[in-house]
């Protein structure tokens, strides 16, 4: 029906002209949540992968040696099959484990030098919706999303308007007092992505976010993205959805066996002569 | 602020993980209680021991023959043991106030009536600061030209002995089964509070991949193990004072002299129920605290 | 690449060679994973709805007055948007919870005349992949999918058989000592697949089987259902792949807000007249 | 073969949630070792009173003017009375004997040693079996011509009002903190099964759904319980041994007959270890018995 929308990113219907309002505050918004921000402002890239490796255990190899950079205000496909390194490669850009060899920099930060007690500030910098979303099973839908600005300590009131704007934009405003267990599979990844957005990160980073998504709801996140790329936020997105990708024509990265088997702007989800 | 949203965040998470709570809740309730119920109980063991250690008096016989002034010189010396503190106290016991001694002393003060006269001499009874050292002062009196060849001064070593045994007995043991109840408290609590963290690790670990530093993660967390450890310690002393009431007291009404006499000796109830609540809370925020630690690591 | 596999079932590679052996074997195996089985034998309606609804709370509506009946043998997709009632569906039939009205059979049982006790039975011989896996977190891979073998009293040796042979049919051969916190998103779905699969049950319901999975694995475990609904197996599988779907040409039940809106056979995953 | 599997999944299930086994297996230790202690202390203190309470006897003084035939009828009456159960035993005790005992039990021997002549009458000492109904065994010998009209009949009602008093406070007060330490052991041990098995409940939740019985789920939670119980248990009572041998043996050797004097006492080492061990096996067991109940509702 309506999957050419991504194209169009600017139509001025009223969710997309939500966006523009969030977008219009952004400048403000971005101040506050990059108070204790590790990240360096500038134009550099954002992220630069030197001959990382990640070996689980010795017979579990998650990414093999991979080198790439990827600029400020990029917008990233990850791809390859499953356990191909694509979830492997974004937990090691948020800390949440060290590479076993290589150097990896994010926003002009090097990730082994950061001290472990500045890893929360790093965190609060990306924002990150993950494969399995990891919603905290004891708060409702508005908690879940409230806490990541909690975290950051901004104002109640700021969070009181904030949050249920973030949550219409992801269709569940009639949802908030819901807690997880009480929500459908697209429900709850809507809620993970809700949050990863609300603080307005320099950097957002999506771990198959459609994977429970009907095509039409994907398509909304997709616009989403899109726009929240244009106003210079960096996206990497892992993902399986071919004809997203196919449609979007944006870089793509493509793993396989945790090693870079294709890097290509304007791409497709397969390999072009293929 | 801050402080306001980190007890509205323990709060939450009481009632949200009301099993949990409940369950360290119950702990600290119960090891605030035994420790209640056990500390006053040796304390009262231990004074009425320690006041029976008391009357391990030493008895200067006084000769029949004494002078006066003999007698004046013993007492002269006496008030010197007592400047340089090695004497307590010491009284003057006449023949006759002896014998009133001996019958109240006896199970079967009958047979005393049997006596056709007072065969008791005077003496003075001596009472030690320190039963321990009674050798010392019975050292320094033994040369007093008033003190009775035959009967000299007598201490009653072997009793003295005896009793000085188990009160020393009553104070080790007493302080070892306290000891073993306040380390087992804590770590029956810690233990709980482990479980309880434990069972939501995973919430620890969303948080801290949502950038939460460590301490607004453990501040709630320390704050509703302060919680905890408040009702629980206060329900216990609840419960004890209950006891207190109900039982203790009454029975203590009911019951004539035998005990009650060496009383005075409990700790104040207000003051050991403060403790007793304090220790609760500290113990609480101390066990979530340091629990947490393990699971801050991600 | 090869996106018509499915319709091509019986090509002689090894994995289809080892399905028709596993076929073989297969009437040994229902006996003796139905040997207590709850669902009776013949060729009725595997499935049977009337009237059913889920009203979860007053505002929070999983199904709305659902009539349908599904034959043994059928092939059935289930899709809808996001929180459309396709889990709901799924977790009635295997007993998860009451409907709130309107009776529901399965394999000739009224499920509301079932006894508590007899729920274990009736599980059994249904297999289900649940969209959030439902793993056993401290058991390996292999573990994991033994316990289904083990709950219904298969003895030790053909567990030993069976086990590793379904875990190479899903891919994971090298990964059967892993427990789920050390695989990947894509690489848990298979071993909830896997473990669905593993007894033969007369009924197997999928919930988003594939959402995790790249497309060339999607198209491997629709190969697998597709052979296994052709040994006589009902299958029913929610999902959002509208390729897969379009491809398949198979009955599509459409929900939308808890409502049957469409219940076609050979049909694509939209409506053919949009 | 069942049975294999379950234990098998018994254990698996230990190794792989450690630190729950760890804190069910410290708890148990905790609850037994401290069951451990307090139930032979409060048995000792309690038989140290009771032969306290044995040495209530009645003292019926004979007239020096009774004739052999009249103390002939006081001890047929006695005889009468042991043979119908009132009276445990008796012994004459002539008036030397009678001397010889007053020194023994005089803190100050020496004073007797002033006495010109054996001032005491020749007695019957009566051991009542019940020391609480020495007053109807008095009341039967009252009247017996051999009795001295003057002395009487003694047993010191005060002091054995108050020794009685004691006795049935101790023993009340013992076994009402032996109670609340089982009730809190029990609730103890059941409180952190209970998070144990809380900590693991989408665990079951998933068996439930692929189709397990609730026994089925039910039969390795319970080994478990058993084998944590059983560990835990066997953990405290070696840990009880250990203290008996450093401690408790070292110490009666060391201290001289003022408390070995009453022993004999204390329960069976071996015994009190078993009923330990057992009782530790079966809270485990049903701790998660009973609370697997909550969460096999799916
Ligand atoms: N904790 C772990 N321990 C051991 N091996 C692991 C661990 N996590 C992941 N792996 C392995 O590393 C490889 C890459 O995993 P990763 O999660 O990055 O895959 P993926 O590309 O995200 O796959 P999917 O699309 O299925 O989510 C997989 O083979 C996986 O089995
Ligand atoms: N336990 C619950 N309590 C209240 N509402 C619930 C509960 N579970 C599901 N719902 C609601 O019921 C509706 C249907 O949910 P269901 O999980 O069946 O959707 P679904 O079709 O599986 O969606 P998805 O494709 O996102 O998985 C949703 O709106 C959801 O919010
Ligand atoms: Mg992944
Ligand atoms: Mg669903």
């Amino acid at each position: 029906m309506s999957t050419d929308a991504p194209s169009t990113p600017t139509e001025p219907d009223t969710p997309s002209s939500r966006v523009r309002e969030r977008a219009r505050r952004r400048g403000e918004s971005l101040r506050s949540s990059d108070r204790r921000s590790v990240l360096r402002p500038g134009d550099g890239p954002m992220v630069i992968l030197d001959g990382v490796s990640k070996e689980y255990t010795s017979d579990a190899r998650g990414l093999d040696d991979v080198t790439l950079s990827i600029e400020s205000g990029e917008f990233v496909f990850l791809v390859g099959p499953s356990g191909s390194g694509k979830s492997t490669f974004i937990r090691l850009l948020i800390k949440e484990f060290e590479p076993t060899a290589g150097s990896i920099t994010v926003g002009g930060r090097n990730l082994q030098r950061l001290r472990r007690s500045k890893v929360p500030y790093l965190r609060r910098s990306i924002g990150c919706v993950f494969q399995d979303y990891k919603l905290l099973a004891g708060r409702t839908v508005y908690e879940n999303v409230a806490y990541a600005l909690q975290v950051i300590g901004e104002n109640p009131r700021s969070t009181r308007r904030k949050v249920p704007e973030i949550l219409a934009l992801v269709g569940l405003s009639d949802k908030s007092d819901r807690y997880p267990n009480e929500l459908s599979g697209g429900e709850q990844q809507r809620v993970s992505i809700a949050r990863a957005f609300v603080n307005h990160p320099r950097l957002l980073i999506a771990d198959e976010p459609t994977g429970n998504l009907d095509p039409e709801t994907s398509i909304g996140i997709m616009q989403l993205l899109y726009r929240i790329n244009r106003t210079g936020t960096t996206v990497i997105m892992a993902t399986h959805d071919r004809e997203m990708v196919d449609k979007m024509q944006m870089r793509v990265i493509a793993l396989e066996n945790g090693k870079v088997v294709r890097d290509q702007r304007q791409a497709s989800y397969a390999r072009a002569d293929s | 602020m801050r402080v306001r949203f980190f007890f509205a965040e323990a709060l939450r998470s009481i009632r949200a993980n009301a099993a949990v709570s409940v369950a360290a809740t119950v702990t600290v309730l119960i090891a605030v209680f035994i420790l209640g119920a056990f500390i006053p109980s040796f304390l009262y063991v231990q004074s009425t021991v320690d006041s029976q250690k008391n009357r391990l008096d030493i008895r200067a016989y006084i000769s029949d023959s004494a002078t006066v002034s003999q007698v004046n010189g013993l007492k002269t010396q006496l008030d010197a043991l007592q400047a340089n503190g090695q004497v307590a106290s010491y009284t003057y016991v006449s023949a006759d106030e002896g014998l009133e001694e001996l019958r109240g002393r006896l199970q079967d003060p009958s047979i005393l009536d049997e006596l056709p006269s007072n065969p008791l001499p005077a003496k003075f009874t001596v009472i030690p600061s320190d039963p321990e050292q009674s050798d010392q002062i019975v050292a320094s009196l033994q040369d007093s030209p008033a003190i009775d060849e035959e009967l000299g001064i007598d201490y009653g070593e072997e009793t003295a002995d005896k009793l000085l045994t188990v009160a020393r007995f009553i104070q080790w043991a007493g302080l070892g089964l306290i000891s073993i109840l306040l380390v087992a408290s804590i770590l029956l609590i810690g233990n709980t509070i482990r479980l309880s963290i434990f069972a939501r690790r995973r919430e620890v670990e969303v948080m801290k991949l949502v950038g939460a530093t460590n301490w607004f993660i453990r501040w709630p967390f320390v704050i509703e193990g302060i919680v905890c450890g408040l009702i629980g310690a206060a329900l216990a002393v609840g419960l004890l004072w209950a006891v207190k009431i109900t039982v203790v007291d009454t029975w203590i009404q009911g019951a004539d002299s035998a005990l009650t006499r060496d009383e005075a000796t409990a700790i104040a109830f207000p003051l050991l129920g403060l403790m007793l609540i304090a220790s609760g809370a500290i113990v609480g925020a101390l066990g979530s605290g340091i629990t947490l630690r393990r699971f801050l690591k991600v």
